[in-house]
């Protein structure tokens, strides 16, 4: 298998024997270099799905393979970013930064003696976002935007191979969003890394994705796999052609579909 | 600190506004002397005998009478209450972060705790005095275990309102509790730590005090139970007075000190 | 030097008087005695202070001790020096609340009490002496810091206490002398001794030296304070600046008068005890304090570290 | 109440869990049992007099030879702590809304507050032994007086963080500052003020104990202190026991009360 | 003058003298039964537009009209609602549906003798929002989306002549927020009610508002009012024709300009 990620027929249920069946027959693969999409109707397992490739839910049937491993604990190839941004609010942006650094087994050991190195590294991250010279700021000092911007800066920090974002743009409003799209796309193109993009933006998923992977209601599992076809580069102005708006009408038939049928 | 600003009705600018400003400032004072004014008007009108309820001016008098006993007295009284209030420091964190290290540990001690913050210190001082004879030690100890409490308390529930996410952001990487305990938990709850250390103060105070009454040769608790005991009422209240002076001073520097160190806490969405 | 830890039994007052001059003056020292004198809480809870060894020597209450010893006879401290011959154990009534010098003046009375109080703790042996009928008698439990303000509002007709203690502070209320009505337990035939100098055993089966020096130190500084009060009343203002010197002498005159300077003591010197007299008071204390009877007078009282009569006189 | 919990590796479905949860309601009893008998195990290691230090079999055979006095003593001192502590509910809730009123109200009380409870209550009791009589009376003001204070900061707290858009949606339809105050204020602070309660309760004990041993011919406080001068320390350390078991049953009822009342505050965003 | 809102010139300065400038040269009018919708950059001081309107605050230049009358402490004729639902958690849904019967003048004194008529007209509005059975729960045991239509009902119970909206619907997911526009589009028509939107839901504003104003960055003015074309009733497909793009793409080109010149 080539798969980045692999999970096959997994079924998650949360508290207990009689608890909550959040995703059943859970099957998906993602490509190294690919940057997926996964939408489906609220509550349908999607941040359950998150936690299972990230290790931090182990499933009780099925298979989750990551980077060729079995996943049983927490794997450490993964940055994520949530919706909520979750910088602490007493270290500055930087140091919020390196915070992975202090964890990861591969680099906790070596920050000290390359701390130079690592921080460079840092600020090359902040100006590719457009935050260059933010890094002395506390995050309460930025802006919602500039904030999610640092969190995608903490997610990269270690260089995994596999970015997870949870809905990271929700609490944006739509310009700066239009923004974080492009910071996002233009990363997905110049670190070759793997992303999976969580939302309930079709529009989003659309103008960013290679795969759409659609959703049923709870119990969650795949129904459909979209392969998007725009070329890329991509643009903003692609969300104002036909095709586009097709695909994303499409889309929403699809996951409205899938909420009747809850 | 109220749920109704000036708002409505007048314009944003309004020139009254520094004049409600220093209203608020001088408030405390106003205040002060109101109160002080009721009291020596009801002594007079009541015709309290001082051996009862002296007067402030009374009061005034034996300050300036005695004052140098009472100064030396409160630098005793202020030295164990510091004394005993560090030691709270130290211990209620790490009494703190240790039970909100784990629920069962947490489960298992709060109760204890709760029992024993219900028994009244006083019955604890003798107790302490066989151990250590009078003195400094009893006081300062006492002031320490009247006062870890609220901090003990304060810091469990920092460690409790951690959220979930910034600590999955963390376990996905491979975090140790150990990791996240140091990284999270203890600058999360510092806020915490420092809003209790307000309340701990004034009590660390009631402590010192307390024991100062049953087993000292100084401070002034000693000084109060003395003069009590000569029915020197005035100098009582002298004493009582000074213990709010050194109460509101110290409560003030605490609420300063948090102000300094989680300055990001209040203005961060962390806040409560 | 061997040094001393030493616990009072109330704050530095007049009647502490002996002890501070004693150190002042350096008798102590000249004994190679490093003496540290500290306050107490009342002449009981000096006793296990001394008992625990956290103090070596002490001054308390010696009925308190054979309550104590009968107890747990097995603690270790016993008196080495009485101080007070008489008791200082009183009634206080005032005259115009119908109180007289007349024990039997209580009768229908209600009487304040602190639980704690040494004279509260005789009152069922005293009114048995002296021919109280108590069934009309109330008694209120009243704390040290309201004893004399209650008695001078007239919440209360009599209270207990130490009667220079009563005495002095119901003046400072406000209450003529004439009005004051004091009942001495031990002159209405209440036969006990009253404050001694404690000592742990340990320390005395270790030190007898250091204790024998101690205490003829100790007669020293008490003949100091009788034969001049207002030296003594130095010495204790010198430890607490609020005190009022006149009230402290009239204190400590009184304390000399009533409690230490007695007849017996002027024909027999200071400190000893008649060791029948202390057998008869072990007597007396079953009835008021319930004794099991554990004790006996030898092991409460150890005279061996006494010294000579002569130096035991008070001028 | 805790950072961690069993997430990572296990799975969800997990056996253990039901034992897990057992093991932290049996904690508090397990705490319990083994702090006795380290105490017990240090009392005989160390041969403490029982004068001193009793051992806690020695204690409980001192509740069940006094069960009688000591259980007449605990209704009494139940009787005013309660009686305090309901004095103290009425009066800090009306204070606390009152203080939170306005901000010149609060910047003027705070500090006289403040230093009112730097001050030892100890202090306070002789002076309501004198205007009350012994008793209940001065007992039940103590606990009044030591067990407001929390409840007055929680309720103006609560007042301090109501959401400024909720007050903006009632003033835009013409709401007087009592209307806000009565539909949003009170309620508002109810779960402040029902989780000052706790707090308040275990305060009170602590005050009718201390009024107790000053002035009262019953109670624990009164108890405790003739047993200590009769050197029946077994005793004082049986009342102590009972307080303890008091305090700890008046904060379990208070939390119960709390989770009763002001369930809607759990359940909903606005507990922080 | 029969417009129902009046904004003429205003000024308006946030904390003395020399604070925020939040609005200047402010002037803007909705004429009765109109729905118009502000967009704007954030910060623009859309929600300053909104207290102005319903006197929260009160100008320190220019004029505020509302209905005819000078605006110079709140107007009760207003309904109101925010981003955030604020519903008081300790009562039950219609409780707080009912709530400013409670508190304005004309309402107060009647409410006990009327209180069935209250609860059944509560319940009316209840029904149309979708929400016909709810109105025992509490709040909390409702979803956001819920929680946001209860929320429109309590801004609508007192039967006011104007309907302020401040991004009703910015914390809900896409979904949620179509059916919501479509309650919002079937209450206009309705009740006739007039309804100043503020959003930064640029597809928002074009499928619901006959009106759309877009304000200039800080401090913030109307810039441009466009009508809306489309004829009503309208339906949600209409956000995948040509033209509506079109419109939707001609507002983001104003606000990225008026952004660029903040
Ligand atoms: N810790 C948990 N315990 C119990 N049930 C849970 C837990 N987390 C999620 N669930 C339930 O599992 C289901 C899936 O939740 P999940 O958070 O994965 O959905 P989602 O697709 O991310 O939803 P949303 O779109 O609202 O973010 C939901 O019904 C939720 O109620
Ligand atoms: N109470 C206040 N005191 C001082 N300045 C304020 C206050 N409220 C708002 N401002 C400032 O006024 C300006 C306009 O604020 P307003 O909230 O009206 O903007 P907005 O367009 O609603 O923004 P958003 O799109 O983020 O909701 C902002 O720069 C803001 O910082
Ligand atoms: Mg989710
Ligand atoms: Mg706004």
């Amino acid at each position: 298998m080539t798969h980045l990620v692999f999970i096959d027929d997994v079924d998650m249920r949360y508290g207990g024997a009689d608890g909550t069946l959040a995703v059943s027959g859970l099957t998906m693969r993602v490509e190294k270099g690919d940057f997926a999409a996964v939408v489906g109707p609220s509550g349908c397992g999607k941040s359950t799905l998150m936690k299972l490739v990230t290790g931090l839910h182990i499933p009780q049937a099925g298979t989750v393979i990551v980077a060729g491993q079995h996943v049983t604990k927490p794997v450490s190839i993964v940055g994520m970013a949530f919706q909520n941004p979750t910088m602490l609010p007493w270290r500055t942006t930087l140091e919020n930064i390196l915070l992975p650094l202090e964890i990861v087994e591969k680099h906790r050991h070596r920050l000290r003696a390359h701390r130079k190195d690592y921080v460079a590294q840092a600020e090359n991250l902040l100006e590719l976002v457009g935050l260059k010279g933010f890094g002395a700021k506390y995050p309460w000092q930025l802006s919602g935007g500039m904030q999610q911007r640092a969190n995608l800066c903490r997610a990269l920090i270690h260089q995994p191979d596999l970015l997870m974002l949870d809905e990271p743009f929700g609490a944006l409003d739509a310009f700066t969003r239009e923004e974080l799209w492009c910071v996002i796309r233009d990363l997905h193109a110049a670190q070759g890394v793997t992303i999976i993009l969580v939302t309930h933006d079709l529009r989003e998923a659309s103008f960013l994705a290679d795969k759409i992977f659609v959703m049923s209601a709870r119990p969650g599992r795949i129904v459909r796999e979209h392969r998007v076809p725009f070329a890329r580069p991509r643009d903003l102005d692609l969300m104002y052609e036909k095709e586009f708006n097709d695909l994303v009408h499409q889309l929403h038939g699809e996951i409205a579909t899938a909420r009747m049928a809850a | 600190m109220t749920i109704v600003t000036e708002r409505p009705g007048t314009p944003a600018v309004s020139k009254p506004r520094a004049l409600r400003i220093s209203w608020v400032r001088a408030a405390p004072w106003l205040y002060t002397i109101g109160l002080f004014l009721i009291w020596e008007l009801l002594v007079i009108a009541l015709q309290m005998p001082q051996t009862i309820l002296p007067a402030p001016s009374r009061i005034f008098q034996a300050i300036v009478q005695y004052w140098s006993p009472i100064w030396k007295n409160s630098l005793q009284t202020l030295f164990t209450t510091t004394l005993g209030f560090g030691l709270a420091v130290v211990g209620g964190l790490a009494i703190g972060l240790f039970i909100g290290w784990s629920k069962t540990i947490y489960a298992g001690l709060y109760p204890l705790m709760i029992g024993f913050n219900a028994i009244p210190k006083v019955a604890v001082v003798p107790i302490l005095v066989i151990w250590f004879g009078i003195g400094t030690i009893p006081a300062v100890i006492t002031a320490f275990l009247i006062s870890f409490f609220p901090i003990v308390v304060n810091v469990a529930t920092g460690l409790a309102t951690i959220e979930p996410e910034t600590e999955d952001v963390l376990r996905a990487l491979g975090a140790r509790k150990i990791d996240i305990m140091l990284k999270v938990g203890v600058p999360r709850s510092m806020p915490y730590f420092f809003g209790s250390l307000k309340i701990a103060i004034t009590l660390a105070f009631v402590g010192s005090v307390l024991s100062e009454t049953v087993a000292a040769n100084y401070g002034l608790g000693n000084m109060m139970s003395s003069a009590q005991s000569q029915f020197n009422v005035p100098l009582v209240f002298a004493g009582l007075l000074m213990l709010a002076v050194e109460g509101i001073a110290m409560y003030a520097l605490m609420a300063w000190i948090e102000r300094r160190m989680t300055g990001w806490a209040h203005r961060s969405t962390m806040a409560h | 030097e061997t040094p001393v830890k030493f616990t009072l039994d109330w704050k530095f007052e007049g009647p502490a008087a002996g002890f501070l001059l004693a150190a002042d003056k350096g008798y102590f020292k000249d004994e190679g005695l490093d003496v540290t004198i500290d306050t107490g809480n009342g002449s009981v809870e000096a006793i296990p202070r001394v008992s625990t060894g956290t103090y070596q020597m002490g001054f308390g209450d010696i009925n308190s001790l054979i309550k104590f010893l009968d107890e747990d006879p097995s603690q270790k401290v016993k008196a080495v020096m009485m101080v007070y011959e008489r008791p200082t154990f009183a009634v206080v009534g005032r005259k115009s609340l119908g109180v007289t010098q007349d024990p039997k003046s209580l009768e229908g009375k209600k009487l304040g009490a602190p639980p704690p109080d040494g004279a509260f703790a005789q009152w069922k042996a005293f009114k048995d002496v002296a021919g109280i009928d108590d069934s009309n008698i109330t008694i209120e439990s009243i704390g040290f810091p309201v004893r004399e303000p209650m008695l001078a509002k007239g919440d209360v007709d009599a209270v207990f206490g130490f009667a220079f203690s009563v005495v002095l502070n119901l003046k400072a209320q406000g209450i003529a002398d004439d009005d004051i009505a004091t009942i001495l337990m031990a002159e209405n035939g209440l036969n006990l001794y009253g404050n001694a100098v404690l000592v742990n055993s340990d320390f005395a089966a270790e030190n007898p030296e250091a204790v024998k020096g101690f205490l003829r130190a100790l007669a020293k500084g008490f003949a100091d304070a009788v034969a001049n009060p207002e030296e003594g009343v130095a010495a204790v203002l010198r430890r607490n600046e609020t005190l009022d010197s006149d009230i402290e002498l009239e204190r400590l005159h009184m304390a000399n008068e009533m409690n230490i300077k007695t007849p017996h003591v002027v024909d027999n010197g200071f400190g000893g005890v008649d060791m029948e007299r202390l057998g008869a008071s072990i007597e007396t204390l079953k009835v008021s304090m319930g004794l099991k009877g554990n004790v006996a007078a030898d092991q409460v009282f150890d005279p061996s570290f006494l010294p000579s009569k002569e130096e035991r006189m008070l001028p």
